[in-house]
């Protein structure tokens, strides 16, 4: 019974980062801005949201940092391609680049070098009172840091938003077909704006979870790759927040499962041990192939004297 | 301006790149009005429609609402000044239902929530009201062309307008279809709604409108009164002195006679007992058997998906025969795959131009090549020769009149009648025993719609076979040597030019089997 | 005249990028001119120099036109990185367990094997693609972290070279080395291969009816299927294609530059692919001189922080500005 | 002018330096830019360094510090051994020194190698591991199945051997020595296995180590390698191998200059490795019994094995 209950909660607190990255990279999508710079705006928000928490004192200011590092992101994706027209790809790349120079140039000027960097104090779990005395439930699910249950809320209120209310009514049927909702005067412009700014303020935090949870300090490239995951994971669940929710709940439980086993012991070299969350992600995918579903409009841009055959 | 007008565009002017689309129109409408706008291919009418409701904006000109001077941004601002509009192609989303596209970008009592309930009532009020109906919980993908006509229509009355476009609305429509659209048309008129009504066909107008407006190469040549004049004026000003209407097919009063019959020739192209289950196991043609004689124009005639689409992807071996046999000039092409039968002498005109006929991300050259890019002299099978091919390309754009500026043109900077027009020449273009065309002339202009018959005739002539499904009635009744009527998959009754008769098409069109001809022909006003 | 209309607004761009770039340089206090004097000169001023820009080109050119090919189909291949280990992997394996063989035989397996593992490397998100209708952008991401791990297997594993502080294999049998142009600095053949692909890339798509049917399908899959196209083995084709090119980069990187499997061999060329592919606006002609472009630019960014001590992000910055102006020269030539 | 500052004997060196990483990481690229920094305040010498050099560029780049006049290229690594050795061989001329785990076979007469003798520290830390742990359960946590990585693995296996305790020893690894968010998971896969001391044979990866032992649920202490660490984990921290190459390199900088241009030089308790003193959070008698292995490891009474290889 432990050991399942140290599982699933190590599990939660792994599948975090996706979560956030993953429906940050569905907002966006939802009105057609295909968002490829995860890696680098995850890098400046792990990157600048350690900075900020270590030199103000605060984490709740470092987590506002790195949010607003990712919407600055967002904000310059949807920028380029919503106002100039630069195709979504090629910007994407280019802020991916900069983001991952930014990052580590950042720390490189602020603190210069040291021997022993300067560490944050990461962030605390937050036992929700009553609910996280339940037995086996209680510290599987309510005995987490804030923005283990923040992923969770999020996810619900972006489905909520999405399917039960009429803005996100208008905001998906902007990446479904935008001149259609342009006849209707639903602004696409300003539904990809928001949502690419938020989308990349959700990215930034899932950045800043790395170090205020994982390593309480910033390394070079600490990312490493999990940004192309994410979108990788944003593909696996449909463009839609609860299967992304779900679908980062199971990446996570095969690569928390991997590494037990590991310690454990098996006949299996470690590095197929590795590899197993990737392949099974694949096949979960033959498996449900049927209903991922992607926006019609997705990495398009809209112009509205334009006819887009 | 009489009091009546309550809208009042005036010197509008509008350009696109190096073309005038539209140079100093004024129009006006009247409360409670149909009112026609007329003009050929690229006259300018969606323009100008699109300036009125915001989509584009005007480089020059008024716009006046109750003789006020308006300022229309988008079309937000367009639809607060109560004018809706119903696009030449459907503005709706595919996934989305019939319900959330009707209500997209409107207020909804319960916005956060979504509990539609008083939506629905209004809609359902409206369907009643105006004769519209459609279930609102569907899917727009599952809709048939003239269900999601209606939506685009109820889009438009939904929002409460007083002015309605109806950018080319028939054009997907079948006979019935266009009748009952006009009954509700008039319905909204009698409510009070002024509607524009664009179109290229003359009869709809003269049927419907009570003025019409024409426009030719972004001028207005005119406005009239419907009991003010007849249709010569309409041709007249419409096509200008280019066309040469004594020796046009389009207003041919009677060639019948001058057909010969072909009955004798041999059958280049047989199909018997050919049916086609689609993935969901549904039987979508049944039992279908049709010849076509050497030098034979066949027409099938039947409402919208009743199976046409799937007999011309089963012809041309785009989707595989579930059972039956095909022969084309004896040969057995029943399992053919399509990359064969093009190689070996089909040629398809698609119904949906844009989605199945169309690489808009390619250059005219490599459009025109398409589906024949294997033959000679385009290719010797392994390497195509673009020397000749751009040659063609360039002798065809002069043939077939295509607007473009030559071979190495991107396909999507083509208007949409350029569009059918190069679908049109790469089925003419090479020699093939049997054409397969859906709906080919279905958005070009009177003139561009002569040169295709005229290409068709020229075929038949030559002794080449041909399949021409449409839902223009008028259309199979000028050209075929016969006509086949297909309902749910079946073929319901062949007849012989002989016995063309609208009445009786339209009967086996809604599935009623000739049996008591003599009284039901009386029956008939 | 109109080559010059045409190039005018990326010289443009390219110059606003470094005005931009420049004022950033300057800020931190560093010299500007000589900054980008190195940057630009470091290919030209000495052979060396020109050696290791032409040495640079290779990887990324066969990285671009490994994105480009699918493109031309409309399939996004993002799994250069994963393509080009297992093309490395593949050469180095045959490359060891061959090791006897004369040149003659052991150099065209090598890279016949680096061709092969690179190309079942994209056969995967193909054949997912056309039979489970899998998004190949989701396959070919998650396949890299796969090669990622295997790579380290095949390092630490059997082959592993036991002196090396890194994950390496043991060298490749001297056969299976690529011929020399000149020794120091060694200038290996893949440079005539990576031309000789780009050509033939180049006259597939261009000139026969095969190269004709992918661009068909990715200009529209639905109306080329229509017109007798196999459009889902054309997804396949061009996603094996664009394997087998990547994993020919990787065999390579083992057989002209490290005569080993070593991890980190894949650098970054896969994203310097996409964003070369990219700003050729996925034409193939144009992928080659793109990409000698960007060689140019990395030599010589590299050189900048070695000479200057700019530190090393610097050149993402400057390379990232370089590409937004690019494209910001569309735009104003749109305009 | 230039003939007159050409001093007729001495030869003047120019030392650049090739870092796989950032200076800044805090680890192991910083111990190497320390290590320079001391060396030019020392003597003088006019350095240089190159960050983030991948595995491709290294060639390139030591030729560009020769075409610079660079003439002792000094490559930070053990992924740079064999293009290093290569390069030495053209240019007899130049220094080089290089880092790794085992000795070259035909080292070239102008290349320095630094062997890095992991294992030796490993001794030590799984000597003061065996005695610290409560639960009688250690872990090894390592980046990639490296033969360094085995050897020090082994030789932790070899002074829990020595030690007469009952004490198991288990292995994992994390996949990459960079990725602390990795680490961090296979740390709490080891806690929660009962491990209760961790020594981590990371780089970047050891700062999700320290998360991991500081949120753990009962005591787990940590020992690290590299640098000074203390700060992170001041609770569960015992001790670091601490490598220092300002030592070393001046060292190798004095024979090159005193006309010795190639040779093998060990590291190991007497030359650049030492534990962070004094130990934290053990007991004094630990502390005692590690002077004495010290002391033994440095006279040559312990022979540690160099066993790289593989552990199933
Ligand atoms: N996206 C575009 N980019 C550039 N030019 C365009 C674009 N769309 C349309 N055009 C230009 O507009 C012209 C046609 O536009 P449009 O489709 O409205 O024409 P149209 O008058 O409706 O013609 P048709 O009756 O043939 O459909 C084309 O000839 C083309 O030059
Ligand atoms: N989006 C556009 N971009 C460029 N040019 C355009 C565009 N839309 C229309 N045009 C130009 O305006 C002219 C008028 O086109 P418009 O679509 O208004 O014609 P139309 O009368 O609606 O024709 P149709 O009967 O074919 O629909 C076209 O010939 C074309 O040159
Ligand atoms: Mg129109
Ligand atoms: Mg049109």
């Amino acid at each position: 019974m432990d050991i399942l209950v140290n599982f699933l909660r190590l599990v939660l607190l792994s599948m975090v980062p996706f979560v956030l990255a993953g429906q940050g990279t569905m907002l966006g999508g939802r009105t057609g801005v295909f968002n490829v710079a995860q890696e680098g705006m995850m890098l400046v928000g792990a990157s600048l949201g350690f900075l900020v928490s270590y030199y103000s004192g605060s984490i709740f200011l470092g987590m506002v940092a790195a949010m607003l590092s990712g919407a600055l992101f967002g904000l310059a994706l949807a920028y380029f391609t919503t106002a100039l027209k630069m195709d979504q790809f090629v910007i994407g790349l280019a802020l991916f680049f900069i983001g991952v120079g930014l990052s580590t140039l950042l720390p490189k000027i602020i603190i210069g070098i040291t021997l022993t960097p300067p560490l944050i104090k990461t962030l605390p779990n937050l036992a929700i009172p009553l609910l996280s005395s339940i037995p086996v439930l209680g510290p599987i699910l309510f005995n987490h840091n804030i923005l283990v249950y923040a992923s969770v809320i999020i996810s619900v209120g972006l489905w909520y938003f999405l399917y039960r209310t009429q803005k996100g009514l208008e905001l998906r049927s902007v990446g479904e077909h935008p001149m259609t909702a342009d006849s209707l005067g639903v602004n696409t412009t300003k539904n990809r704006y928001w949502s690419t700014i938020i989308g990349g303020a959700l990215i930034g935090l899932s950045g800043a979870y790395l170090p205020m949870v994982y390593s309480g300090t910033f390394t070079e490239g600490m990312v490493m790759g999990r940004g192309w995951l994410a979108i990788a994971l944003t593909f696996f669940g449909g463009w839609s927040p609860l299967p992304i929710l779900f679908g980062s709940l199971f990446f996570s439980a095969v690569e928390v499962l991997a590494f037990r086993v590991q310690v454990i012991g098996s006949f299996l070299p470690y590095q197929f041990l590795q590899m197993l969350p990737y392949i099974a992600t694949i096949i979960v995918m033959i498996i449900t192939f049927k209903r991922a579903r992607v926006p019609a409009f997705l990495g398009l841009n809209y112009d509205r004297e334009k006819r887009s055959v | 301006m009489d009091n009546q007008t309550i809208l009042e565009l005036t010197n509008v002017r509008k350009v696109f790149g190096q073309t005038v689309a539209l140079d100093s129109v004024t129009f006006s409408l009247r409360r409670a009005e149909i009112h026609g706008l007329l003009g050929g291919n690229g006259a300018g009418k969606t323009t100008l429609m699109n300036i009125l409701y915001g989509l584009y904006r005007k480089d020059e000109g008024e716009i006046l609402h109750k003789g006020k001077k308006i300022n229309i941004q988008g079309p937000k601002d367009a639809i607060r000044q109560g004018i809706g509009m119903v696009h030449q192609h459907f503005l709706q989303i595919g996934n989305f239902t019939v319900l959330e596209n009707i209500i997209l970008g409107t207020d909804i009592d319960n916005r956060y929530t979504m509990k539609t309930q008083n939506e629905e009532k209004k809609i359902l009020d409206l369907c009643q009201r105006f004769g519209l109906d459609v279930d609102l919980n569907t899917t727009i993908d599952t809709l048939t062309v003239g269900t999601r006509q209606k939506v685009e229509i109820l889009k438009a009355l939904y929002r409460g307008v007083d002015i309605l476009i109806l950018d080319e609305p028939t054009t997907n429509l079948t006979p019935q279809e266009v009748d009952a659209l006009f009954e509700s048309l008039r319905v909204m008129v009698n409510d009070g709604l002024s509607i524009v009504f664009i179109t290229h066909k003359l009869r709809e107008v003269l049927s419907v409108c009570d003025r019409i407006t024409v426009l030719r190469e972004g001028k207005n040549i005119t406005t009239l009164d419907r009991k003010d004049a007849s249709e010569e004026v309409f041709v007249r000003a419409m096509v200008g002195d280019k066309m040469d209407i004594e020796n046009s097919i389009y207003f041919a009063t009677d060639q019948r006679s001058s057909f010969v019959n072909r009955l004798d020739q041999a059958a280049a192209f047989e199909m018997s007992s050919v049916s086609f289950i689609n993935k969901d196991g549904i039987p979508r043609l049944k039992d279908v058997s049709l010849n076509i004689h050497s030098g034979e124009i066949v027409g099938v005639s039947g409402v919208a998906g009743n199976g046409q689409r799937e007999l011309a992807e089963i012809v041309t071996g785009v989707i595989p025969v579930s059972h039956g046999k095909i022969l084309l000039d004896s040969k057995d092409i029943t399992h053919t795959n399509n990359q064969e039968l093009f190689k070996t002498g089909i040629a398809y005109i698609p119904e949906d131009r844009l989605h199945d006929g169309f690489l808009p991300k390619a250059n005219v050259a490599q459009n025109l090549i398409l589906g024949h890019h294997r033959n000679q002299p385009y290719s010797d099978g392994n390497f195509i020769n673009w020397k000749t091919v751009f040659k063609e390309t360039r002798e065809q754009i002069k043939e077939y009149n295509i607007k473009t500026s030559g071979p190495e043109d991107v396909g999507g900077n083509l208007s949409g009648g350029n569009i059918q027009r190069v679908l049109i020449a790469r089925a003419f273009s090479m020699p093939s025993q049997l054409l397969v065309a859906h709906n080919p002339t279905r958005g070009l202009d009177i003139p561009s719609m002569d040169f295709v018959y005229q290409k068709m005739l020229k075929r038949r002539e030559e002794g080449y076979a041909t399949l021409l499904i449409s839902e223009d009635l008028d259309e199979l009744i000028r050209i075929c040597d016969r006509i086949a009527v297909i309902y749910r998959g079946e073929i319901l009754g062949i007849l012989p030019r002989s016995e063309f008769d609208k009445y009786a098409i339209g009967r086996l069109m809604s599935g009623i089997k000739e049996e008591n001809p003599a009284t039901e022909e009386k029956a008939l006003p | 005249m109109t080559i010059v209309k045409k190039a005018l607004p990326y010289f443009l761009a390219v110059v606003a990028s470094f005005i931009a770039a420049g004022i950033f340089i300057a800020l931190m206090g560093f010299d500007v001119f000589k900054a980008y004097s190195t940057i630009l000169f470091t290919s030209f001023r000495t052979p060396n120099g020109f050696i290791q820009t032409l040495l640079k080109f290779v990887p990324l050119v066969l990285q671009a036109l490994a994105f480009t090919i699918p493109l031309t189909a409309g399939k996004f291949n993002i799994g250069g990185e994963g393509q080009m280990i297992a093309g490395g992997i593949g050469a180095a394996v045959v490359g060891i367990l061959f090791s006897s063989l004369p040149a003659y035989l052991l150099l065209p397996l090598v890279i016949l094997g680096g061709i092969i593992a690179g190309a079942i490397w994209g056969l995967i998100p193909a054949w997912l693609l056309y039979k489970f209708n899998i998004n190949e952008i989701l396959t070919t991401v998650l396949l890299n972290f796969v090669a990622l791990a295997l790579i380290d297997y095949v390092c630490t594993g059997a082959l592993r070279d036991p002196g090396a502080g890194h994950p390496t294999t043991v060298a490749i049998g001297v056969g299976g080395w690529l011929p020399l142009f000149m020794k120091n600095p060694p200038f290996h053949a893949g440079i005539i291969i990576a031309i000789l692909v780009a050509i033939g890339v180049y006259i597939y798509t261009a000139r026969t009816t095969g190269g004709y049917e992918l661009i068909a399908t990715g200009a529209n899959p639905r109306a080329a299927g229509v017109f007798g196209i196999k459009v889902r083995r054309m997804f396949v084709l061009s996603l094996l294609l664009g394997g087998a090119i990547a994993g020919l980069s990787g065999a390579i990187e083992v057989a002209g530059v490290q005569h080993r499997l070593i991890e980190g061999m894949q650098s970054n060329y896969m994203v310097l692919g996409l964003i070369i592919g990219l700003i050729a606006k996925g034409d193939n002609r144009v992928v080659p001189f793109v990409a000698f472009a960007i060689a140019i630019l990395e030599v010589g960014a590299s050189a900048m922080q070695r000479t200057l001590m700019i530190p090393v992000e610097m050149v993402f910055i400057v390379e990232a500005l370089i590409l937004l102006f690019v494209l910001l020269s569309d735009v104003v030539r749109r305009k | 002018a230039a003939v007159a500052t050409e001093a007729p004997t001495t030869k003047i060196y120019k030392l650049a330096a090739i870092f796989p990483g950032v200076i800044t990481d805090a680890d192991y690229n910083t111990l190497a830019y320390e290590g320079i920094v001391a060396l030019k305040t020392a003597t003088g010498i006019e350095t240089a360094y190159s960050e983030s050099v991948a595995v491709p560029d290294v060639d390139r780049v030591m030729r560009e510090y020769i075409d610079a006049g660079f003439n002792i290229i000094w490559t930070h690594g053990g992924q740079f051994v064999t293009q290093t050795a290569d390069l030495a061989v053209q240019f007899p001329d130049v220094v080089f020194i290089a880092e790794g785990d085992a000795a070259l076979e035909n080292s070239p007469a102008n290349l320095w190698f630094i062997d890095r003798n992991f294992h030796v520290g490993y001794y030590g830390i799984g000597a003061i591991a065996a005695r610290t742990t409560k639960t009688g359960k250690i872990g090894y946590l390592g980046g990639l199945t490296l033969p360094f990585s085995y050897a020090e693995a082994h030789a932790v296996q070899q002074a829990v051997k020595d030690s007469g305790l009952d004490v198991e020893v288990k292995l994992v690894w994390a996949g990459d020595f960079n990725d602390p968010t990795k680490a961090r998971q296979v740390a709490d896969a080891l806690i929660a296995e009962g491990v209760d001391v961790i020594m981590s044979s990371l780089n970047l990866g050891v700062f999700g180590v320290f998360e991991s032992v500081k949120a753990a649920a009962t005591p787990v202490l940590v020992t690290v390698k590299y640098t000074d660490k203390s700060s992170y984990a001041p609770d569960n921290y015992i001790t670091s191998l601490i490598y220092d190459f300002s030592g070393p390199l001046t060292d190798i900088y004095n024979k090159v200059v005193a006309g010795e241009t190639g040779g093998y030089y060990p590291l190991g308790f007497a030359t650049g490795v030492k534990f962070n003193t004094p130990l934290m959070n053990v007991d004094a008698s630990v502390i005692s019994q590690m002077d004495t292995v010290i002391a033994d490891l440095n006279s040559g009474k312990i022979e540690v094995v160099k066993d790289s290889s593989e552990i199933k």
